[in-house]
């Protein structure tokens, strides 16, 4: 018995094309432009091969924004660029134009809706983040909170472009690091920091048991039966707080409003520009939520930030800074703690332990 | 599903201060008009007074045909916040390189504000617009009226992730390569796997037209493309005077910050031994009206880049040094190259294991013969250090002298 | 035991030719006289023929009331070379730095003469004096002479292995701490675990009196010592000067090959940022006459070194980066972290687990935390990266706040 | 039934103490050096605080040497330097004298015996080696023959000091590597490349079954019983031919004439100059064994000594030679192959893969 066939569906036809979407002076100088300059921060001038010039404007954005919001964009898209804008790779919004002229009032119009212009060349642009509380089950914290409270504090630093280099920061709020924690040179990572608790009444209704116990890289967890249903158990002691059985298994839950915060990692970097790609090291293993404000997590971001800006030469990052003045003295100038949990005791561990007698005494 | 009635939000509240545009102040205008919203800003409240999250595990929607591109998500609090009890987010594939009209945008604000929360993620950490806070049953009218103005959903699930790329030849003066048109490209070339997820894990590209990294492939994607040169660096020397006229101390700034230190200046004109120059940027990125990438330009292929779950987090490793990238031939030396790697992970990947953890178990040896590559020093940072090799032929006692068994 | 006759050895005497000195004009003179080192020399070409070796696995032997000192060996081809069937090493503690007179060389040399093969290594890799070859009969005896004569075994076995040292103070001016004595006091307060072995595996103790390290210590040690200094290098500006006029390229050679990039040169005086230095040597090795350690020496302890069998080899990691090294207490702090040491390793090492791969098992930061040593940033190279922390504390709901649980 | 007592043993009375067979200048300077120079190859002054000096004059040795030939080490101690001498940690002797006069008639009478004048500076020095056939059971190759053919070839460089740098050469007959072959310039690594054969007539006398199963590193071995005796089974696949089985159980023999060899590594050191140690990396995964002479491994080594010595800058090891060079340029310039088994497949592979666009094109 063959059911009716439905009215054929439209899929697969992927996004729009790109083309339709640039400014004519980007569409006539494609792949032709010769070098760029920053004119003050936020604003980049590109210059093309044939002398044409394209300005950008970028403006700040909590990424988390309302379609009235995108309107708002839009509108001032076409009052100073015929409609033509982008967001970048970090969610700001740029607005291209050709018209020089344009862009004080643009950004008048910005500032007035209170959108600030800048996170270009040496600043800190805008924090990649993600979800948090907002939307996903598995956030440790609420990063979308962490950010603003961040970027209230460290805003001198998007509209003004003082540091030593690009400065880049990313949020988390788990150990999946949806984003660039990874490789950022100021991270804020959700952690958890105590073992998931098992709903011993529904896991074996909603999880696989062999892939639960298998989910864990430790290898914690074991079958087991509790009043004669199947369910699974935790070596608390192995346990690392991954989350990654909580993932497979939603009889896991492992948030937990005593347990949960934050760390803090510094020193990575994506760019190949000089050194190579970097990950970013622990500097805080743990902080307690403290929303709406986390105050003890901008302090501590705020004072690498300085120590950073006083201390590492013209385009250093901060990896490379603390890569010059060695990680004893990063710890002693920021006035961070270290502790046997800075030490790695992962799977290539021993690959982080100081082999050599290159020390430095202070 | 009751309406949102408006509650008090402390806590929040204060994140409407400060200098920084305020998300709060994002959703407290949508609340106004939305019940989700409303009721999301009293779940989030709770959870600021609370310190946890309020979202129940997971939970599977989508729209026909599809098996990605929507992430449900469920209230733990319906009873409370009943108007968000169904908050599910929308993918939607953006354009390469971000760039959007007006017209565009308002097309797509309408679609979200007739049939969603009309709050938005512009963009997500993957590329994505997306778009937070809809029903199940709005799914399939907002899929409708999505494709009808020419847009798609994006990746989610076991399956090709959204692709994404840097602005590049649109307005980048360091592009090696047509990254948005590869993009696009490389989109559309993978419709299929995009939308209905049948690898053992996600598999993300991302494209990157120079060694600067502007959408971080090289620590976010499974296929990084990066762009490159193999010729000369350009030199304009009169720029370079121009350069050091305006007071730029050269010396400092560039020449002792060049990882190999293969240039020299001599007061007037810089020189670079192109041999030992490893295309890091750093000299080019200072001086951009004096230096420039060489022609002869294509990308490094680098693969295996995720986040730490579970094994630890990798950056991408080198598998193609230097990849000419014809557009005229649609990429195919690409596409060939990928199509022997998935078919190498549907037979060696097990579920819910990147490329690059795969990679890892197998050996990297094992996994360029297996697709075909050749193992070249450019692979490595540096060869091994421990003598635990598998050698795979030995002579047998009756061998004739010479003759290696496989 | 029949007597080595002389047989021809075609292979083997292509040795004797070329500019090097040849140990098989060396076996071959002892042979004249030493059947066991005839049969050893038919039993070598009967290798060098075949490509394989000819002896049988292990063998334990030694003298009463010692466990180690002695490596057992016995010919598989004891019908063809019976005079080399038992041919057991003797390994003899060196005295420090390999110092010797005539006399005592010559003591040692009829000893052996008078009761083994004639042959040896001067010295073994782990600096014995290996007498190579002797039968299960000769060891007490041997044992009685050498003892006589004020010499006594070294170790094999899971024991302290014989501790060696660079000659140090005795003739080297880099020298920061008497490395000669405390390789013999520290040979000499551990008599009784070199001899019998009683730990999980073998420990080795090396000593070097600089970060030029001279006897491999940070390669090939348990525990290696290692001086330094932590004041100010000390310069002679003369002594520069000089180097400088005697056509030495000062800036080429030592200012732009300071890993640290913390000397400066003006063509007349050198200058040190003393806080930025690492006490990597270098300047100190190419310019000695101008530049010195400084005052304040002592060393860094570092731990775990190994080579490879079987997780791969390990150079020692920093475990106290500065100790002053007292002499006149005796080196007691020392001995006391050597005493922690042991106390942990005798209860979590496995059998055939070094320190090295024990910490790793175990982890850095819980080994110091057993041995009560703190944690410090000089122990790592950096931090960890990967975001598995084992927090050893969780606040449990009816805590009350604030109050940490263990 | 007490037995009666022995007569009391003397034991634990450790080595002598050193300071008996110091030189007079050198104890009465002892700790108080202030520089030394190099007079020419093998030949060194020690200059003390008071003036007075110590030369030293160095000669290479084959290690293996009998007791007469020490006897005659005596013979010239006593002629030139009153009777003191020492060894270095390379195995080569030392003579010791405060009379610069002294110096050229002993090296004279060394030359004439067969010893040569060198290893000091820029030279390659003695090779650190350990048994071979000569003693070990282990062994995949006789090193005391590849040290002797390969000091032969690079005899020059002994008696000279002519290279950018020191150059420290290893060898080691298996993979125990007794020495310093992990971390030396250039390392000779006797290497086995077929399983262990077993013999399952006498492993259940000779072996601890379980010992043997948990001694393999890769988990290649299994129990098993064959005709009715417990035994063990190896799944070849893999068998990384470490021979850690051997070790433990002597019914599991690796060695084999067929497939035992040399594999050659490069650009390892242990000193804290300029760089940190750094272990020793793949150049020659396999060259069959070729007695008496290796000619195939000596010319290897040639060869990397040459374009080192042509290349290389003042002060750089060979590890830091490639560094700054590459290894794509190394493979190239030396001309050996580049295999998939210089691609790392251990524990910590994954930290060897090149994790940047930092390629050079050649
Ligand atoms: C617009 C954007 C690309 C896009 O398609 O969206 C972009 C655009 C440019 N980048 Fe970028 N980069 C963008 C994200 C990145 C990222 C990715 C990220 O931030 O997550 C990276 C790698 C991050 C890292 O290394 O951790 C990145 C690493 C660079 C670098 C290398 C800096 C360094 O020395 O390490 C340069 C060169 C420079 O700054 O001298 C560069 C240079 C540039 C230039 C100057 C290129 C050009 O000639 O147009 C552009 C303006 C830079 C500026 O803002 O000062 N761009 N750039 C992204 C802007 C994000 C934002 O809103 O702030
Ligand atoms: C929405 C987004 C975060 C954001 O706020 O932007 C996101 C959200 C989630 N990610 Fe992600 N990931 C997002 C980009 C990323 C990225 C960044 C990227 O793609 O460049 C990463 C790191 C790169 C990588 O793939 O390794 C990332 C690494 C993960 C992981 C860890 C994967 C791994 O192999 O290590 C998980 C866990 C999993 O897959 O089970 C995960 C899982 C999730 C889930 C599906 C939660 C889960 O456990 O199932 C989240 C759904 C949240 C929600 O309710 O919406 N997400 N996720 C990003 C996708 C938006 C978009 O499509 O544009
Ligand atoms: C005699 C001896 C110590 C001993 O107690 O036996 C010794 C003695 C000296 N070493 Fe050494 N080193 C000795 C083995 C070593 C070793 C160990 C080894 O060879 O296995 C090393 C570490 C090897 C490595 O790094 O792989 C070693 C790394 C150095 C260095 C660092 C070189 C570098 O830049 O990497 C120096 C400094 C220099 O050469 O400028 C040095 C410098 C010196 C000086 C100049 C120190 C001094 O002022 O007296 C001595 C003469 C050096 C020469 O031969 O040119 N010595 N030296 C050893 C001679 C062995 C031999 O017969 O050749
Ligand atoms: C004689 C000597 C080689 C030489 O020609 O100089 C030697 C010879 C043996 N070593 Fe060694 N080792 C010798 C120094 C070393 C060194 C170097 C050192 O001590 O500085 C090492 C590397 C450093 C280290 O300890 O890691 C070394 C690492 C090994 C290993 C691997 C240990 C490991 O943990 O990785 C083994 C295997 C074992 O212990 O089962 C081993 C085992 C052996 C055995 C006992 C063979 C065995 O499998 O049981 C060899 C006995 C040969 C024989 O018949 O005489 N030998 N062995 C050296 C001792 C002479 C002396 O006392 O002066
Ligand atoms: S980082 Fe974790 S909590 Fe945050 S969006 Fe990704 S999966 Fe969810
Ligand atoms: S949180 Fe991670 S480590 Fe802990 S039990 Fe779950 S999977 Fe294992
Ligand atoms: S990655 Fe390179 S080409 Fe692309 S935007 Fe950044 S600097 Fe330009
Ligand atoms: S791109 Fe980098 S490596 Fe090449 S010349 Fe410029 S600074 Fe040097
Ligand atoms: S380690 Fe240092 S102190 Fe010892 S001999 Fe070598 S250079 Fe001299
Ligand atoms: S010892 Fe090394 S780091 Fe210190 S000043 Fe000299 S060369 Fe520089
Ligand atoms: S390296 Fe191997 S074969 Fe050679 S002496 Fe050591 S254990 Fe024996
Ligand atoms: S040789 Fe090594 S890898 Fe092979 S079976 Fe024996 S222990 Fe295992």
């Amino acid at each position: 018995m063959a059911e009716p066939a439905a009215p054929k569906k439209k899929t697969d036809i992927g996004p729009p094309h790109y083309e339709q979407f640039l400014h004519p002076v980007v569409k006539k100088n494609y792949g032709k432009w010769k070098y760029h300059e920053y004119l003050k921060p936020g604003v980049l001038v590109h210059v093309a091969e044939s002398g044409d010039k394209i300005f950008s404007v970028r403006a700040g954005s909590p990424r988390l924004i309302s379609v009235d919001t995108i309107r708002l964009f839009a509108d001032l898209a076409e009052k100073y660029c015929g409609g033509h804008l982008r967001f970048t790779s970090r969610n700001n919004v740029e607005f291209m134009t050709d018209q020089q002229k344009n862009i004080d009032p643009l950004i008048k119009d910005l500032n007035a809706k209170g959108y600030p212009v800048g996170g270009t060349n040496n600043s800190i642009s805008n924090i990649i983040h993600t979800q948090g509380w907002v939307h996903c089950h598995s956030a440790a914290t609420d990063v979308s909170g962490v950010v603003k409270a961040m970027m209230d504090e460290l805003y001198e630093y998007f509209v003004e472009a003082k540091l030593p280099h690009k400065l880049k920061l990313a949020a988390a709020c788990c150990l999946n690091m949806c984003g660039a924690v990874h490789c950022s040179d100021i991270a804020i990572l959700g952690i958890h920091r105590r073992p998931p608790k098992i709903n011993d009444a529904t896991v074996a209704n909603v999880c696989e048991i062999p892939t639960t116990v298998s989910s864990c890289p430790t290898a914690a967890i074991r079958p087991t039966t509790v009043n004669g249903k199947a369910s699974v158990q935790i070596d608390e002691d192995r346990c690392m707080f991954c989350a990654n059985c909580f993932t497979v298994c939603p009889a896991m839950p492992i948030a937990d409003p005593l347990n949960d915060g934050i760390s803090i990692w510094v020193g990575g970097k994506v760019s190949n520009a000089r050194t190579e790609p970097m990950f970013t090291k622990l500097a805080v293993p743990f902080i307690p939520n403290n929303p709406p404000r986390w105050p003890e997590v901008t302090d501590v971001v705020k004072n690498i930030v300085k120590v950073y800006a006083s201390d590492a030469h013209k385009y250093e990052r901060l990896g490379e800074w603390i890569d010059r003045i060695g990680w004893p003295k990063f710890f002693s100038m920021t006035g961070l703690e270290f502790t046997k949990y800075h030490i790695d005791d992962f799977k290539h561990a021993g690959e982080t332990y100081k082999r050599s007698t290159h020390i430095k005494f202070q | 599903m009751a309406t949102g009635k408006k509650i008090d939000t402390p806590l929040l509240d204060q994140l409407e201060k400060g200098p920084w545009p305020s998300f709060v102040k994002e959703l407290k205008g949508m609340a106004v008009r939305k019940p989700m919203i409303q009721d999301l800003l009293g779940q989030l409240e709770m959870s600021y007074r609370e310190k946890r999250g309020h979202w129940k595990h997971g939970g599977l929607v989508g729209v026909m045909g599809y098996g990605g591109g929507v992430i449900g998500r469920y209230s733990d609090s319906a009873d409370k916040f009943p108007a968000c009890a169904h908050f599910h987010t929308v993918r939607v594939n953006q354009p390469s390189g971000w760039f959007y009209t007006s017209k565009a945008l308002r097309e797509l604000c309408d679609i979200w504000d007739a049939h969603g929360s009309g709050m938005t993620n512009m963009h997500g950490s993957t590329g994505d617009c997306v778009f937070l806070g809809t029903t199940s049953e709005e799914l399939e009218p907002i899929f409708k009226e999505l494709t009808d103005k020419g847009w798609d959903l994006g990746g989610s699930g076991s399956d090709v992730r959204t692709p994404s790329c840097c602005n590049g030849p649109a307005r980048c003066e360091y592009a090696c390569y047509d990254t948005m048109d590869m993009c696009y490209n490389i989109t559309m070339a993978y419709q299929d796997e995009l939308h209905r997820p049948a690898f053992a894990y996600k598999w993300k590209f991302k494209f990157s037209g120079c060694p600067n990294d502007c959408v971080a492939s090289i620590a976010r994607s499974d296929l990084s493309v990066i762009g490159t040169w193999r010729d000369d660096i350009r030199i304009d020397q009169n720029a370079v005077k121009a350069y050091a006229d305006s007071g730029m101390d050269i010396r400092a700034d560039v020449i002792r910050k060049c990882p190999t230190a293969c240039m020299g200046f001599d007061g007037k004109a810089i020189k670079i031994d192109n041999k030992q120059c490893n295309h890091c940027m750093h000299c080019i990125n200072v001086m951009p009206k004096a230096l420039r990438p060489g022609k002869d330009t294509g990308a490094t292929i680098l693969i295996g880049a995720k986040a730490p779950i579970i094994e630890g987090a990798l950056l991408a490793s080198v598998l193609v040094p230097f990849m000419k990238l014809d557009k005229e031939d649609d990429y195919q030396e690409f596409k060939d190259l990928i199509a022997k790697i998935w078919e190498f992970w549907d037979e060696h990947g097990v579920s819910r294991e990147r490329i690059g953890e795969c990679i890892q178990r197998v050996g990297l040896g094992n996994f360029i013969e297996e697709i075909g590559v050749e193992p070249i020093p450019e692979m490595v940072m540096h060869p091994r250090t421990n003598p635990y090799i598998f050698y795979e032929e030995y002579f047998e006692e009756g061998d004739a002298e010479g003759a290696e068994e496989a």
